[in-house]
């Protein structure tokens, strides 16, 4: 049985994404302003008492802000009160698994209006103790106590990926300064400078000059994380949130004429530990949430204009490509370093910069995938608009691939 | 029933714990409650072997809070029979010998309180 | 516009609570105990492939076994992957938001039949340290900061209730031992023994006797925890989980002949500092919940023949049956002391035990709430049975009440 | 938009700060960003009365691990204006002289880095 009644995106905001600008905000700061933003998008208006429901993604405020409930928390601070408030944790994938309750509860019948929101303020500590946090989301008996990091997941992938296939650190360094070059024409994301203006401007401070990116990348200034994974390949700690507004399709025409619909959903889990997984170099629970967006939207990887990819690591972008079935196995890398991926490839992917250059709030992830969407199938995504974009895929992933959310949009 | 602390206390005495299904043969490293293949409950416990190939790795040269100090440090995933792997810290190998493939045998350390699972190269003789 | 398709429980589970003896296992341990339970409850039987979605409330792993992303973990150890798996977090009102959700999802045509858990594994902390933890449940920035403790909210609530009312803490007493009387009813109980009995082995081990239960419970044996509130007042620290299975009504009768259907669910926010609240003698959240639980089952709280609501500390059973209709406003602890919420009285309240008896995992109490009324309403509840129970309620409170959650329950 | 920050700041310098919505005259002690009576967001600031009457309150035996050492100790709220309430620590009361009305007055403390907010009954002269 599918869907009791179609649902439509019908407004989206964010705060940037950064590391620095936000120190002096709590995170229900954040989420108030991402959820302003996303009522005042709202062609003909919206009121807070025509929203009916708040879900809020959130990986662990527990551990950075000691702060649990802050679904209640974001409802009272935005003046929601008192409307049903719930948390939805997925890891990295929180937001995302929230987008897809999100339809439920309007499919339902139970709410007309919700706000689906995500929030991550992850910059109250320090980077080593960022790392002990995201290792949480692996499995803490079996993987995180043997010493793997979340990088270090992502770059035994990598080397799997590496030997199987035969694809490289270089194609993964495309990945990188392709989303970075899209983060350069984006005003919510964290970094917003190509790799080589960023390699020039550190190069200058210690009298360095690179011949171009893969000679910086290759520096002692792309430090290693993970081997093979380096700085680079890495994305950011940041601080940030997201949210968007959903209405059934009936309820959505009351507040604008260009909703943007919500075409298929799918989610999956796979073993928590990496090292339980069927296939080192898939993420099976992708291909398992996409075969159900696809199947629910009646269209398959060859309709989607333009996607954003859960790239926490430059592997994580390029695995992503194959397992959604943009390229075939093993590809990825080749099809990143062709520049198929980039604004004007066949097959856009993280038009806004992706995890890497637009920064990375975890909780906040996945609604921020969908107010990308929301911009670029209106049309509204300025110098990041992928051209006649009709159809979008969002790809959320939870830790190492344990949970995956798609979802298909279009307009 | 087996639990999280059947696994640890074999590790703490030098052995890898895994089950295997009674009802359809496969193997869980480390032993769980229930067959994910078939889901029967129905399992045998084993000594799993110690020596495998590794399968993926990494070297961590930005360690989480608690490992901070022995950076770098190298992890692998192992495989020790066919399709069943574990997450173990590789030691004594160079960052250069890393490489899937390389053939390796655990070892059981503490690290403070904990049994920790490690794997060294397999000197062949 | 009302929930698009039935939803009824079918089957239902959970560990005994204990503060002790689930000492060697770990969270998913626990849940892997209580989702076996369910499965094996339903009557006609069912396959782990039957399951289609996994809904898990837990407040805070992150806090207590350094473990996020537990959805997924338990779908993992249960061998349910690749089946989504999602967390949901409102701090003690986990489970009973995750019961909501699992309502939509089904009512939503996306899945026939889910699994709704909770879990949570306390006791690896010491008693402060869980006292931190639970105080990331409030306002951490306002309330947690100057000193309030979670049971020192309510221990407010209470002076205010007090002052108000003229209710006192011998009524409060009087939620206790029934509750310790239903506790010794139950085998699922933390704590399955009378207060007089209770007082006679502390007593005789000190060598004190006491004439009655208020003898002893006015005793240092019975020590202040955050004044009027004293040890007898306050729910015990527990490791459980619970879990009940959910289908759609056509696919419910697939699996037995009994199901227990969901004729009512509602789910509110307050503010979340309880200084905010409109009447600090009242949850707005429950009155606002039961409302909507009442309004979507054509019910009344005259109609109610059990319930268990969420009594994590005394005052709060009796501000409860007050919200939730069951008495009139300020009459709850009179109601308490005459017995009318005994399992003889026109009004049994917790025959389970409550939280103060049963135990309190903080995210799995939501779940064994629905699992009580499983029993209950299908005449399974052995000593604690309350005779012809055809409907019941479950009030599941997140914190000092910035979450309510009210499902009701027919036959 | 006032954030949290803001009303920290003031602790610290010694006073409350609170907002008044200019739409619907609602007031928000802390201050918000938005009036939860009307949705507004066109708030001013205005420092808080230092003067109020308890209206609930408890005395804590078993503290957090952060205070821990400090116990028993006195939390109540404090409701500064028609309802508009705020929470702080209790100090110079006993337990005997601590009930619901007892006038109090605002002080502003330091514990280790942070500003503590306090009350202490009214001393009438
Ligand atoms: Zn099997
Ligand atoms: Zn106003």
């Amino acid at each position: 049985m599918g869907l009791q009644r179609g649902v439509a995106i019908i407004g989206a905001g964010m705060t940037r994404f950064h590391h620095k600008i936000h120190a002096d905000k709590t995170g229900r700061d954040l989420f108030v302003e991402a959820a302003l933003e996303a009522m005042a998008s709202v062609d003909n208006g919206i009121e807070l008492g025509d929203i009916e429901a708040l879900f809020i993604g959130n990986f662990s405020s527990d551990s950075f802000e000691h702060q649990g409930h802050v679904a209640a928390l974001m409802a009272d601070w935005l003046g929601l009160t008192p409307r049903a408030a719930t948390r939805i944790e997925a890891a990295c994938g929180s937001s995302g698994a929230a987008l897809n309750i999100g339809v439920m509860a309007i499919a339902s019948g139970l709410y007309d209006v919700v706000m689906v929101g995500g929030v991550e303020k992850m910059r109250t500590l320090t980077t080593e103790e960022v790392t002990d946090v995201l290792a949480m989301a692996s499995d803490e008996v079996y993987e995180a106590a043997v010493g793997f990091t979340f990088p270090g997941l992502y770059a035994a992938m990598a080397t799997a990926h590496f030997h199987r296939y035969g694809s490289t650190w270089e194609q993964l360094c495309a990945v990188s300064i392709k989303n970075h070059h899209n983060g350069s024409l984006n005003p919510k994301a964290q970094f917003q400078e190509e790799v080589i203006d960023i390699a020039r401007r550190l190069g200058e401070r210690r009298g360095m000059t690179f011949r171009d990116e893969m000679e910086f990348l290759r520096s002692p200034l792309n430090p290693v994380v993970a081997y093979p994974l380096r700085l680079f390949d890495c994305c950011p700690i940041s601080d940030g949130a997201a949210a968007v507004i959903m209405a059934s399709e009936e309820a959505a025409r009351r507040f604008t004429d260009t909703p943007i619909y919500v075409r298929g959903i799918g989610q999956a889990s796979d073993a928590m530990a990496l090292h339980d997984r069927e296939d080192l170099t898939t993420i099976r629970a992708t291909r398992l949430a996409a075969q159900q967006a696809y199947r629910m939207a009646g269209l398959g990887p060859e309709d989607i204009d333009v996607a954003d990819v859960h790239d926490c690591f430059t592997i994580a972008e390029v695995v992503a490509t194959e397992d959604l079935g943009f390229f075939p196995k093993g590809e990825g890398g080749k099809a990143a370093e062709e520049g198929r991926t980039s604004l004007e490839g066949d097959k856009p992917i993280n038009p806004d910069g992706g995890l890497k250059a637009k920064g990375h709030p975890v909780g906040a992830t996945g609604a921020a995938m969908a107010y990308e969407m929301f911009k670029q199938l209106r049309g509204e995504a300025d110098k990041r608009q992928v051209p006649d974009a009709e159809v979008g895929l969002i790809h959320n992933v939870g830790a190492s691939g344990a949970t995956v959310v798609v979802q298909i949009y279009g307009r | 029933m087996f639990t999280v602390k059947d696994y640890r206390d074999a590790l703490a005495e030098g052995y890898l714990l895994a089950s295997k299904c009674r009802r359809c043969g496969a193997v869980q490293l480390p032993p769980r409650p229930i067959c994910p293949k078939c889901g029967s409950g129905d399992l045998e416990a084993f000594k799993a072997p110690k020596r495998g190939r590794v399968a993926a790795y990494t070297v961590i040269h930005v360690p989480p809070s608690r490992f901070k100090g022995e950076e770098p440090y190298a992890v692998a995933i192992v495989e020790l029979l066919e399709g069943v792997r574990v997450s173990g810290r590789m030691l004594d190998v160079s960052e250069a010998d890393l490489r899937v493939g390389l053939e390796v045998e655990a070892d059981f350390i503490k690290l403070g309180e904990e049994p920790l699972l490690c794997f060294r190269p397999l000197k062949h003789p």
